[in-house]
């Protein structure tokens, strides 16, 4: 906690950076994301087990996107997210200084995107295993059921697109759902419309999803979502070894393909 | 009652599926009328969105055929949509989503024979599942009365 | 509004037969939109395609859908007589009921049914439909070769015969590649560099061809017609322009005990040198890393002698900047080094060499000018090993392909050995002899036959040295795999052929394929042999696999034709179904993300980056651009974008969208 | 109408669900399940969550569901044929076991959707609904209905007012024709009761600012830069405006199968970018900071001005359902002093 703030205030103070995107204190009990750009700031900056937010959210938004040169506070989650938005040129590595923070809490420092790569590595996967027996459960349940499940799951959603607008991988300008000629994806919040609309952004997150779980943190009403993309992400890595916030430099495992890839489902 | 119809949409591309089809024709081989066909440029450009919409706007069975591997007209096209494909698949057995009804296969522009195989086979597999309800039924509740 | 036209051919009874013609077309007429609709026995015919013209003038129609025959028959034909009616020819469908329907259903309702759902779809698509015009690109009547070796030559004099402009770039002070290092070539034994040099002279002397030795590519932009192509010209050290090609300067040189890199290392050169005695051009070049002036300050020895006073010591790499329309890629092969092979001593002995090496020993102008001597002692071999498929077809250590041209040049230089040592032996492992082409079985046959030969099929496990002599320890496999040791005085390795050193990257700058042995890829491995996926590059010679000297010909003068074929049109003409990034205004400019996850997928590498940028220069946003020069309208990019931001026209998201829609109107 | 004034116990409330329910009324009310707490519909009291502060969402989806049927259509050759929605069918419902502030919310969205052109479809539901709420013994951090003319036993909205004042009673304050009806309808479980002061029996809130102070204040504010700094880490969702129960903004979606259509009705947001999205591409809220700002003018400033009421009510529903810890009465407060 004291390291981080002081590789922080001396960031500010030495003007390596304009901006430091981290945490404070919240409402209730809560913590919150904030943006310190003088040094005097940095004693309301704090880190703890509930800093969960995956902050890199906000490098694609207008605060990071003004600043020429700025830190970020980032768990292994965030990291992945860098590296990932990295990937897909959304993110400079000049223009972004990591103060790294393990899932135990530690902090490691400052991190360039060969550093952040090898932390990457080392930190264990977002995965929890509730998430795990949620997903064992839904793929042992009969196909109606587990159609029906889903249905269910996502008729309380009301689409406040609170999962896409937390999840830093879903940076697009203008999203699918918005698209309407033709309008893909219904946007009315009806059963339909919301089953279209996860099964989308499931698919467009297959091989970038870095599992951080924002978008289940997010849900005003609790949708599993995660879940969607954890699956995916355990089927990518299995059938194509790839694996999203990794490298700064990587193609995502729909841009490529192997000769070898498999076609047993294919006549 | 008369005995159930599938309605069947194939998506296939120009260059090897069509051309396969239009090898069936001249070739007169006959194959069930339940068939539609989409033409696209290549499967790189099938877009796994388009499935769902055949779903929902009726469809009860879905065929998605381009060239075999290394056949691609445009070299690549069909390794991308097969990698697309598996990913799809999954995420739809995930949903519940009845993947039997998606028949993916390769006919080449000389495989007529097969073409005309891959829509009786599919044509047969569908009679037995039965219309594709709890998709139709999902996806027009909220719009036709 | 939509006004479309909908035209029922009857193809004489081949549709009528089975599909209700007159219903379909009752039934057309009252989909929503269509304003016209009608049957008719050949639509095809002169007859119906007037019809389609005059339905267009007399009903204003917006849009036409045939149903017919397959569009892979008459889409153009249509196509053509809308464009005649004034109507955009990208403004007609073609719903298939032929085909797809009269001849592979019976006759009935569901038959019926079909012909009519596919008219509606296709009614559906064509309400939106863009009018395209097609894409015309100029095309600049140069061609660049790239690669001096027997490819690239026959390819630059193909070319510059037709009557066009080739630049030629060399990365070594000569052009002539592999086979000028030939000694005989197969299955004729006619040699090689009787036939090849005066066709080296050709290229120096043809006024449409420029010759650039000494020099590489360095970068490659635009597109198929219009490629900008940066050269550096490696400073010779030597006025091109002066010297007369006297030689006293590599006479004169005191530094001769460099190894020759012609000579494989079997023969040594001076600092300044022409790489072989027949170079063209006739011009030394200064070898910087071993010229003493370059490494101390002192000698100019070379410049003293020089009468021309061709020597420039201050000589700086240059870079030019050419135009061309296309580029032949004719950068050869390699062959992997002796030292490849653990078994075999890792290049420990020095009377194993590979089959290039052995081509200059029994070179006349080669080191021993042409005697057979091993180079440990100069001693006449009596008994020599030929190794085959040494790295090739060993899918476990060495290459999984097949190299092609060693079983060839194996038994040449069988045959070579003993017209020089009449006494010898020569002995050739092999695992299979291939020998498919015109004259090659036969003259195998005659190296066994005649020549006496010796080939024993299997595998060389082992060669070590015991008492001065190299012992050749092998299995054949045609007496129960009986293990056979050979006393040898030289081995000769078919190493495998593989790519140029530099191929790799050499495909980065022009943005072709490659695959995993770095050999460029062709477009189609059947049907576009020489072309590569980027339109207007082309491939001959052994840059693609390893290729012989016919094939190699016969691929750079197909390379030829078709950059010919190419250059025969002031400009060229493509279909506009091609892929695009929308736009939009300030401040998105495009709801494309600049993630570039469409980049990979395309074969053709038409995706560009385009900064847009404030007036100050200032970069806002990077975009995917889609460069209408390349793409070939595969579309995968556009099912591959998550923004929905490249769509394709004539395949347009809006049209696949209310095809499938249409599904549900029955 | 003057309020009446009754008792009722509680343990007469599962007859009031069941006869409300056999009586053809649909009643809804806080359910928890899978741990989260909403407005469903309910046949007996057991269902019913009595502890929760708040639900999660606001109960005006009982009146502004978040995807509505506006009309149906069907296309033929030359014509479309329109049919609208039969306001017969819309049912009669209770919103029961509701918060003050539940109730209270319905009067600024009764004048977005009825205060200029009256919105039929919306109207009719809203007759039909009769709101049953219950003070609030318990409040969080969250709560602030004090600040914006409400309180944890504020009458406005409601039908029927009931404050619990023992383990076994509660007490029922009628306060419309729709609440004397119910109370017609079943006065068996009603009992007579003087006037009782509630105060103890409900939660304490502190009042932290007001609305004419916020009123006044926006008056200075539109060009501030207080907007830049409350929205910087809004992630912009619209999470706030679908709990809210005041925000009535909606989407219009026409949906087809084939010849068939529908329009639709549904939840929008200002505070998405493609609100105010023009088709050039241009957007006159470009910001997050400007939604934001529009968030709050419209709620304190627009609202009460065209329409005499302001549009919150207190509930600290989209603090409580903001992913990234907007407070709105935290943003709210630092405008009164700004």
């Amino acid at each position: 906690m004291e390291e981080i703030k002081k590789i922080a205030k001396e960031l500010l103070a030495e003007n390596k950076v304009q901006l430091i995107v981290g945490f404070e204190k919240g409402s209730a009990n809560k913590v919150r994301p904030a943006f310190f750009t003088k040094p005097e700031e940095i004693d309301q900056l704090i880190y703890n087990e509930y800093c969960i937010h995956n902050i890199a959210l906000y490098l694609k938004k207008d605060i990071c996107q003004k600043a020429n040169n700025l830190a970020i506070i980032a768990n292994p989650n965030v990291v992945r997210s860098i590296l990932q938005l990295a990937s897909e040129n959304q993110i400079a590595e000049e223009k972004i200084k990591i103060i790294g923070i393990s899932f135990e809490g530690k902090c490691v420092g400052l991190l360039d995107f060969k550093a952040a790569e090898e932390f990457s590595k080392t930190q264990p996967k977002g995965i929890k295993p509730e998430d795990k027996a949620l997903i064992e459960k839904i793929q042992a349940m009969p196909l109606e059921e587990r159609f029906n499940y889903w249905v269910e799951a996502f008729s309380p959603c009301i689409k406040c697109y609170a999962c896409r607008a937390s999840c830093p991988m879903c940076y697009c300008g203008k999203c699918n759902v918005e698209t309407n000629n033709p309008q893909w994806i219904p946007v009315a919040p009806h059963k339909y419309g919301n089953l279209e609309w996860h099964m989308m952004r499931a698919m467009h997150l297959a091989g970038r999803c870095i599992n951080c779980g924002e978008c289940n943190r997010s849900c005003p009403v609790n949708i599993p979502l995660n879940i969607l993309s954890y699956m995916l992400s355990d089927f990518i890595l299995d059938e194509f070894d790839s694996e999203a916030g990794m490298n700064a430099v990587f193609t995502p495992a729909l841009s490529v393909y192997t000769s070898v890839d498999k076609e047993n489902f294919i006549k | 009652m008369s005995e159930f119809e599938p309605k069947i949409v194939a998506f296939v591309c120009n260059w090897c599926t069509y051309a396969g089809a239009d090898l069936t024709g001249t070739s007169r081989i006959k194959y069930s009328a339940n068939v539609r066909i989409v033409r696209f440029p290549c499967t790189g450009r099938i877009d796994y969105m388009l499935l769902t919409k055949a779903f929902a706007s009726g469809a009860d069975g879905i065929i998605v055929s381009g060239c075999h591997p290394n056949d691609c007209h445009y070299t690549s096209g069909n390794f991308y949509a097969r990698r697309r494909w598996m990913v799809f698949k999954k995420i739809c057995d995930f949903m519940g989503i009845d993947t039997r009804r998606i028949v993916f296969s390769w006919v080449s522009a000389a495989e007529g024979g097969k073409w005309a195989e891959i829509v009786n086979s599919t044509n047969e597999e569908i009679k037995k599942l039965g219309p594709y309800e709890s998709y139709h039924k999902l996806s027009t509740q909220d719009i036709l009365a | 509004m939509a006004r479309i036209g909908v035209f029922i051919c009857h193809c004489g009874e081949n549709i009528s037969a089975t599909v209700d013609c007159p219903k379909v077309s009752e039934v057309a007429a009252k989909f929503p939109g269509v304003v016209y609709s009608i049957d008719y026995k050949y639509m095809c015919s002169d007859p119906g395609q007037s019809m389609v013209v005059n339905a267009i003038k007399e009903h204003k129609l917006t849009g036409v859908v045939v149903s017919a025959c397959s569009p892979r028959m008459h889409e153009p034909t249509f196509r053509r007589a809308c464009a005649e009616a004034g109507l955009n020819p990208y403004l007609c469908e073609m719903a298939n009921i032929r085909e797809h329907c009269s001849w592979v259903h019976e006759k009935g309702d569901k038959t019926d049914q079909k012909a009519i759902d596919v008219v509606r779809m296709m009614v559906e698509k064509v309400k939106r439909n863009n009018a395209l015009m097609s894409i015309k690109v100029p095309v600049t009547k140069t061609a660049l070769v790239i690669g001096g070796g027997v490819a690239g030559i026959q390819a630059a004099l193909d070319i510059a015969n037709a009557g066009h402009k080739v630049i030629m770039v060399e990365r070594d002070p000569s052009i002539g590649g592999h086979m000028s290092q030939l000694s005989e070539t197969f299955p004729t034994l006619d040699c090689s560099q009787c036939i090849l040099t005066p066709r080296m002279v050709e290229v120096a002397q043809n006024p449409n061809i420029k010759l650039y030795t000494y020099a590489e590519v360095e970068s490659v932009e635009g597109f198929v017609g219009n490629f900008t192509v940066k050269i550096r010209k490696k400073a010779k050290s030597v006025d091109e322009t002066v010297c007369n090609g006297c030689g006293l300067c590599t006479t004169k040189c005191p530094n001769k005990k460099i190894p020759n890199e012609f000579e494989l290392g079997m023969g040594k050169r001076p600092a300044i040198y022409v790489p072989f005695p027949q170079a063209v051009p006739n011009i030394p070049v200064i070898d910087k890393i071993n010229c003493t002036y370059y490494k101390t300050g002192k000698c100019k020895i070379c410049e003293k002698v020089c009468q021309a006073k061709a020597i420039r010591f201050d000589q700086e790499d240059e870079i030019i900047e050419v135009a061309v329309g296309a580029i032949a890629i004719c950068t050869g092969f390699d062959v992997k080094k002796t030292d490849f092979f653990p078994e075999y001593g890792y290049g420990k002995y020095k009377d194993i060499i590979d089959g290039l090496q052995f081509e200059r020993m029994a070179s006349a102008s080669g080191p021993t000018s042409g005697e057979m001597r091993r180079p440990s002692d100069g001693q006449t071999p009596k008994k020599i090993v030929f190794v085959a498929c040494a790295g090739s077809r060993d899918p476990a250590k060495g290459i999984e392909y097949c190299s092609k041209i060693c079983c060839m040049y194996t038994a040449k230089h069988a045959m070579l050995y003993k017209h020089k040592v009449h006494d010898g032996t020569a002995y050739v492992f092999y695992m299979d002899i291939r020998a498919a082409g015109k004259n090659y079985d036969e003259f195998t046959r005659r190296g066994i036959e005649e020549d006496g030969a010796k080939y024993i099929r299997g595998r060389v496990s082992k060669i070590y040295e015991r008492d001065g002599k190299l012992i050749v320890v092998g299995a054949d496999t045609l007496m129960n795999a009986e293990t056979v040791e050979i006393e040898a005085d030289m081995v000769v390795l078919a190493t495998a052929g593989v790519a140029n050193p530099g191929a790799e990257e050499l495909a980065q700058k022009l943005h072709v394929s490659y695959d995993q042995h770095k050999f460029f890829s062709e477009a189609h491995p059947k049907l576009k042999p020489v072309e590569t996926n980027t339109a207007g590059i082309y491939l001959a010679g052994a840059c693609q696999a390893p290729k012989d000297i016919p094939e190699s010909v016969a691929a750079a003068s197909g390379v030829a034709g078709k950059i010919s074929c190419l250059f025969a049109n002031n400009e060229l003409t493509r279909e506009p179904l091609i892929a695009f990034v929308d736009r939009t205004a300030p401040p998105e400019y495009s709801s494309c993300t600049g993630c570039f996850l469409c980049q990979p997928v395309c074969p053709y590498n038409a995706i560009e980056r385009e900064d847009v940028k404030d007036r100050n220069g200032n970069l806002i946003k990077q975009l995917a651009y889609i460069n209408p020069g390349l793409c070939q309208g595969c579309g995968t990019c556009v099912a591959v974008c998550k923004s929905k931001s490249i769509d394709i026209d004539g395949y347009t998201n809006s049209q696949m969208y209310y095809e499938v829609d249409a599904l549900l109107n029955s | 109408m003057e309020i009446i004034n009754k008792l009722i116990d509680k343990s007469s409330l599962s007859a009031l669900i069941e006869r409300l329910n056999t009586s053809g009324k649909q009643v809804y009310a806080p359910v928890t399940k899978n741990g989260l707490c909403d407005f469903a519909k309910v046949e007996s009291v057991q269902e019913i969550d009595f502890d929760s502060i708040a639900t999660i969402q606001s109960a005006k989806s009982l009146v502004f569901p978040k995807v509505e049927k506006l009309l149906s259509y069907e296309k033929t050759y030359d014509d479309v044929i329109v049919k609208e929605v039969d306001l017969t069918k819309i049912p009669e419902v209770i919103a029961f076991a509701g918060r003050p502030c539940d109730a209270a919310g319905f009067i600024p969205l009764n004048a977005i959707f009825t205060s200029d052109s009256v919105d039929q479809i919306f109207k009719t539901r809203l007759d039909k609904l009769s709101i049953i709420s219950i003070s609030c013994k318990k409040a969080d951090d969250f709560c602030f209905c004090t600040s914006v003319n409400g309180s944890p036993s504020n009458t406005s909205g409601s039908d029927i007012l009931l404050t619990e004042i023992s383990e076994t009673t509660y007490y029922a304050e009628i306060i419309t024709e729709k609440g004397k009806a119910i109370l017609d309808a079943y006065a068996d479980l009603f009992k007579d009761s003087a006037v009782v002061d509630k105060t103890p029996f409900v939660a304490k809130i502190d009042k932290q600012f007001s609305t004419e102070i916020i009123n006044e204040k926006l008056k200075t504010l539109f060009e501030s830069d207080i907007w830049d700094h409350q929205a910087m880490r809004c992630v912009g969702c619209g999470a706030c405006a679908f709990v809210c129960p005041a925000c009535g903004c909606f989407d219009i979606q026409d949906e087809t199968k084939g010849k068939d259509g529908v329009r639709h009705r549904c939840w929008d947001s200002c505070g998405f970018k493609i609100f105010t999205m023009h088709t050039s591409g241009h957007n006159p809220r470009e910001k997050q900071a400007q939604r934001w700002r529009q968030r709050i003018f419209h709620k304190f400033s627009y609202q009460p001005e065209q329409q005499q009421e302001f549009g919150c009510v207190g509930c600290g529903r989209c603090s409580r359902a903001c992913p990234s810890d907007m407070n709105i009465a935290e943003h709210l407060k630092a405008i009164a002093v700004k």
